[in-house]
């Protein structure tokens, strides 16, 4: 079993969830993060002063899935999540070791 | 030819700056209700009762003035039904039921139970609207208490039910002229018609309504302090009009009623303020606390707000800020108290404070404070005052006064129960279900009210499918 | 000696009550717009379009003072221009251009073609003061329609422009005793010079700015819905003075002006949330839903509000709130409707919302409210009311309330067709460009309305380089 | 026999419109403390702030209230103590110490050297408690320097002493009747007893209490551009009866002071609008610098509001924005003002605003402009008006306004370095101690502006160990 | 080392957070997230017009444990958590090469 | 390629990441979480009744690093957000598989 993790813009929710559901994939879990990188960041000013914001708005979409698809949900991240320009984002794949579905207490591949 | 002497528009007994005082006090307390309370207790409760709090503050304001114009105005100062002896209770407790539909009943000049004393220098729409707005808040009041399971469209009958069987008696019985205003007691602006009476209705609707979730109790967290900045100073304000409007013209005794409004509400926030930072527990000042406070004073002052001299109205908000105090924090967790579930504590804000207002009329009104007068340059019939056991040495007012408190206590709790009993039988329960209380708003309303979109931008349909997608 | 009635600071034409009331009035209705409609209309959008709302309402409300003060208001209540031949059209279609800049044109006596009845009891200040507030809100209420797109220089030179030559116009038409004035249509508050008229501008705006990004338009979630209440609060309350004011003396008609309005509104929210609960797709009361109808018992009841009698109210409300609920939920969905983006509604709540009031006028005007009167105890010359055909059973009425609300779509619709041509020239375009339409505010103000730190307390250096860092 | 000319309930001296018109002012200008500056300043803080900030003004307007009462109103307002000889400074520098206990001291025909030509038309309590709103809005206004880091039960002490000390004393020079108004020196409605003297004191009490902490004035975001809206809208509207009211009677000039103060702000809000587009480094419009623009109107035109024409209101307007607009962008970074922490800028907005606007009466008054008047229909004795250079081509106002400013602000700097001095010693230091100060809200009050629960809904016990969880 | 994650529903963190202590777990982290799955999101209706949230609140738990202790966590999450209607959601376990406890710059178990 | 994961205290961040980019860290991941451990809460009155809030608010960063940088990044967090008062928090080592940049589609260490 492994973890895709992805960080992308926000307003790309919505086609990433479309198009991993195609892979199969039945659920994912979303955070709100910010994130620093090439992009850099903006200015704002409030009463004449000037303030930096190093960060910009993202989304971490986590995905457990089995082995055999990660490959296919990766590209399928990437294909959606893709705008070709900076702060697109990182997709990123961990080992897990055990995953339960909760409400049954199934383990491994059922539990997905 | 210009003057304004001689080109008058309006009728000889209307004098427009009476009127316009009388108007603008209106609608000062109208802005208590929408958007002052709507805010307030949408600050107070949890956030997914915000958008059901709202709407039902709304609602209850338009609801009463339908009521209102088909049958409550004459039923609370319309002439008196007369359905006993002269005198006797039967014979003043009830107007007449009668809708305010002809241009006559809305341009004709004014004339009620409510001031026999001196002719209104306004027409009935004036009074009519007057009164109204203080028929509407008392409703919303007593909501605070209901808020969080009450099911709406239970409070879609409780209102109109209500105003006609509770407010229009008792305001009928005290302020139209009716059995107990005949007795001598007295209620400046409505300590009691209002804030005694929305007091009982609170602890006696949250008993027949049963307590919120346990899990809403626990978390009770307010949702939104600075909207319960926005409310309370228009209610502060607003008061104002509330009880600066009660003499009905803006003479010395408006401006007295407005200045010692503002002196009781300064003393009660204080005194809250004092408590909680030496007294309570943490030791700490808190901002929900002066609120408290504040609204107390704002109570308190209400039954003698042109009654009392500057002194008094120190007293008052001294008094009453303490008696609440003390209720709130102790009086609390006794019975039958620790068993209502009164969601916004309004049995003590407006019930204790009223009713501690309503008696203090009985100790401290001061028979120097003139409502209307003939003496000096005074050119109208009648004098009003009221003097309290520290000036007149008498308890005959404060006596009174307790009889009234008594009625109003009773009737509306009696009222209350019935009006309650009547609804919840209508309507099938005046709880929404327990998986509806979990929700909140989303499930009552489909709406919330701070809505985000899941995250970022999210789509119907995939972006590149869309036509204009550049 | 100390006789108030001897001693006297102001002119013998001027009495202090009418004064008063028509300074408070104003005040109420500048408070619809500051805060009203900046934080109604900055709640109802999204997030990122809240400080541009804001700000372009505020800059709108100051934009047209300085319009008013040096030509505006001598242009709509100054002494018409008379182009043509006494009677026609052209002799009554515009007053004079000429600022208000001397201690006369302001501490001097009102005169106006908008009362000849009676004359003023107070200065012309009050008057273009009181008539400013009501030009300022028309604007303001027609960016609803254009918000989430509009440039905000181009908002900069519509203002003055549309004033000048759309607001000016029909105001002196219908109000400063113009053309279709002197043909007997009437409009008691501006349904049609406000309302109507704002409708049509924000229907022809919206179509000349062109959609918000399809993205907002799927994701048009009001951002705050607390906000929404605090500013319909005051529009409600506020609408004492927007009716109330209109007499323009502190009388009986005031009085039942106010009562009316407040009628009319509450018969306006009721029956909107009576249509969701009981025939919408969800069938569920929703408090944006009862806003609406709100503003439609508002906007319906402004053409009539001192005309009709209670009864008249109350069908003025629930009409007006019905069509307007249908035309929401069907007539959108047809063109030319469903292919122009009025962002808020604007063309429903008070297009359509005015329209039908107007025309109500026609109908329910009871000839038996008296505006002005002779009649018993007035003492002034003239006497003023209206007949719609339920009293005086004739179309004449109806038929002067038609020909007035052509005028006023065509000339409106042709007015900001012109106006926006200009501006697009002018600032190259009415649109802020794509990638300043996605990020709204903080591209556009460099602001945004609930600004936060990153997260913490993000610090420009490291702390411990900073001196006074303990 | 129902006439209202003669069934008066109020005694001769007596004007309903006048008194009407005096309680709505005073109730204008009270919602400019509660909720106005509240929320506008709680929107201005950083989150962390917003309880200690609307806790800090609610009670500085109930301590106000309380000293007004006990002695403040009759040391400002009440007949003058005559330390010295006639004429002399010492003669004309202080009322006397007096509460307002009794029930003639409220009802009473009011006597002051506020307004000596012509009899108030209200009694005393009207006149008190008209200027307790304009008192307790001074100290709420300098607490916008000294918000984030000053202690709360520094400040319970600072508000009485401060309004003793240097309110009563500079009021009643100038207003009272004392030594500059005897000398000509005018302020209409408070641009120096009121702004100039939050600036000074804005200034000095931000040196006392020194900076805030460095990571406070880095990141010091506004929380909330809603609330501010909220705030700043009921600030503008609010004026009318800040400025409308000083007259004291409800005639020309009050209509007169109204329309010029709406037309300065609109000036002062369009000016910073166009500075930050095209002067600023960012060439944005923004919507803190609009509401800085309109509050250096509303100020600027406080001190001339009924004595310029509606060309020097537009003036006035444009000039104190234009140089607040430099102040605040260029002088901020000159010593002393870059090294002491003036958290919302009272120095600029205030301070500088108000001293321009106290000048440019001695500039643009304009004569034509009565105040009070014999000539033509004028009953009452006496005439007022102001000229200024401009129309008398004399520098007499100005120096007489020079001389008044220089003592205001000298006495106010005075009087604030030793009532915090005092203070300092009585609480053992003026700040919160730093780890109080990292936490704000919630170490001082254990409250927040939006509390929310953890997560979800955190519950005491587990919830199968509730009885009653179903 | 071990890292357990648990995606549950937000009403029920007191009880995990207590269960969790009984296996002598003293710390954890928290974070919002929102959760597709089988549960389907809900309606909300503004002005007339009906929007779907697709995305259903749910909290992210994080737990660093050591390795023997992990199936008793698991098993006390998956007891606390759930409620047996849909949407109970997932557990699952990653394995840590290093932990740090930043404080005290301890490191693996001692860090706990 | 590594994760590591590091749960600080919120006004650390800023200096955090001035440390990480020293070490040659291009980019990271930030989110808003809270933590509850040795800390306890505060407490929070409201209308007189106490809530106890148990939880503190902590930032958690992400960052992807190749494996030689690790243990110098892990030292440069741990310097940078070290307080020394209870709270500081925890950083943590997790293996990752695949890294990709979603811009680029880039893979492994040019990814970063
Ligand atoms: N080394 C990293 N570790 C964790 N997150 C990263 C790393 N590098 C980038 N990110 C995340 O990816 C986002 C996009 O990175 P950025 O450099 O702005 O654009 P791009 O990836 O298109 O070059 C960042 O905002 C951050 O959230
Ligand atoms: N494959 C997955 N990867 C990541 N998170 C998942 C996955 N499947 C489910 N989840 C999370 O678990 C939550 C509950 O899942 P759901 O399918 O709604 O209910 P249940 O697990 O009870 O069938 C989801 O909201 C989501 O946060
Ligand atoms: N076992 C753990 N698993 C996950 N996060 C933990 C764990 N222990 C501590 N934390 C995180 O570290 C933070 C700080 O821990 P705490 O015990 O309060 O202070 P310290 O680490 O300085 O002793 C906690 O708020 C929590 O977010």
């Amino acid at each position: 079993m492994k973890l895709v993790t992805a960080v992308v813009k926000p307003f790309k929710l919505d086609e990433v969830k479309e198009a991993v559901k195609v892979v199969g994939i039945t659920g994912l879990t979303v955070s709100q993060v910010r994130g620093f990188g090439r992009t850099g960041g903006h200015i704002e000013v409030f009463r004449g002063k000037e303030y930096t914001f190093d960060f910009v708005d993202k989304l971490q979409i986590e995905i457990i899935c089995t082995d055999e698809i990660v490959e296919d949900l990766l590209e399928a991240i990437v294909a959606a999540a893709r705008t070709d320009t900076v702060g697109d984002g990182m997709a990123w794949v961990t080992d897990i070791e055990h995953v339960v579905r909760i409400r049954t207490n199934e383990r491994g591949p059922q539990a997905l | 030819m210009l003057d304004a002497a001689t080109n008058i528009p309006y009728p000889s007994w209307l004098n427009p700056g009476d009127n316009t005082w009388q108007l603008v006090a209106a609608t000062l307390v109208g802005l208590m209700s929408l958007p002052g309370l709507a805010v307030l207790y949408g600050g107070l409760v949890r956030k997914k009762w915000i958008v059901n709090t709202m709407l039902m503050t709304f609602s209850a304001f338009s609801l009463t003035l339908i009521v209102w114009m088909l049958w409550g105005y004459n039923m609370a100062f319309g002439p008196l039904s007369h359905f006993g002896s002269t005198g006797s209770f039967w014979s003043g407790f009830i107007g007449h039921f009668e809708p305010l539909a002809t241009a006559s009943s809305e341009q004709g000049q004014a004339v009620s139970g409510a001031n026999t004393l001196i002719p209104f220098h306004f027409p009935t729409a004036t009074l009519a609207y007057f009164q109204f707005v203080f028929a509407a808040i008392t409703p919303i009041l007593f909501l605070g208490a209901l808020v969080g399971r009450l099911k709406f469209k239970a409070w879609l009958l409780i209102v109109p039910l209500w105003i006609s069987m509770v407010y229009c008696v008792n305001a009928a019985l005290l302020w139209g002229g009716g059995f107990f205003a005949q007795k001598g007691a007295v209620d400046y602006s409505g300590g009691y018609v209002i804030h005694l009476s929305a007091g009982v209705a609170a602890f006696v609707g949250a008993w027949m309504v049963g307590p919120r979730r346990w899990q809403d109790r626990e978390n009770a967290f307010p949702s939104n302090l600075m909207m319960v900045a926005v409310g309370a100073g228009i209610l502060w304000l607003g008061w104002n009009g509330f009880n600066g409007g009660d003499p009905f013209y803006a003479g010395a005794d408006a401006a007295a009623a407005v200045l010692n409004t503002n002196v009781a509400t300064a003393a009660g926030l204080l005194t809250w303020l004092f408590w909680d930072m030496f007294v309570s527990k943490q030791k700490k000042p808190t901002f929900l606390g002066a609120i408290n406070g504040m609204i107390c004073g704002l109570v308190a002052i209400t039954p003698s707000a042109g009654w009392v001299n500057g002194v008094g109205a120190i007293v008052v908000g001294v008094v009453a800020s303490s008696i609440v105090w003390i209720a709130w924090n102790y009086v609390s967790k006794l019975r039958p108290f620790s068993k209502i579930d009164d969601a916004l504590g309004v049995v003590y804000t407006h019930g204790f404070a009223g009713l501690t207002g309503g008696l203090l009329v009985g100790i401290l009104a001061d028979p120097s404070m003139v409502e209307y007068g003939v003496k000096g340059p005074y050119k109208g019939a009648g004098n009003f005052h009221v003097a309290g056991w520290f000036y007149g040495h008498s308890f005959h007012q404060l006596w009174e006064q307790f009889l009234a408190a008594v009625w109003i206590i009773c009737w509306t709790a009696f009222g209350t129960f019935v009006v309650f009993t009547v609804v919840k039988f209508l309507v099938g329960g005046l709880r929404e279900d327990e998986e509806t209380l979990r929700e909140g708003d989303i499930a009552i309303h489909e709406e919330e009210a701070f809505p985000e979109p899941t995250f970022g931008e999210p789509v119907l349909t995939p972006s590149h499918t869309h036509t204009d997608n550049v």
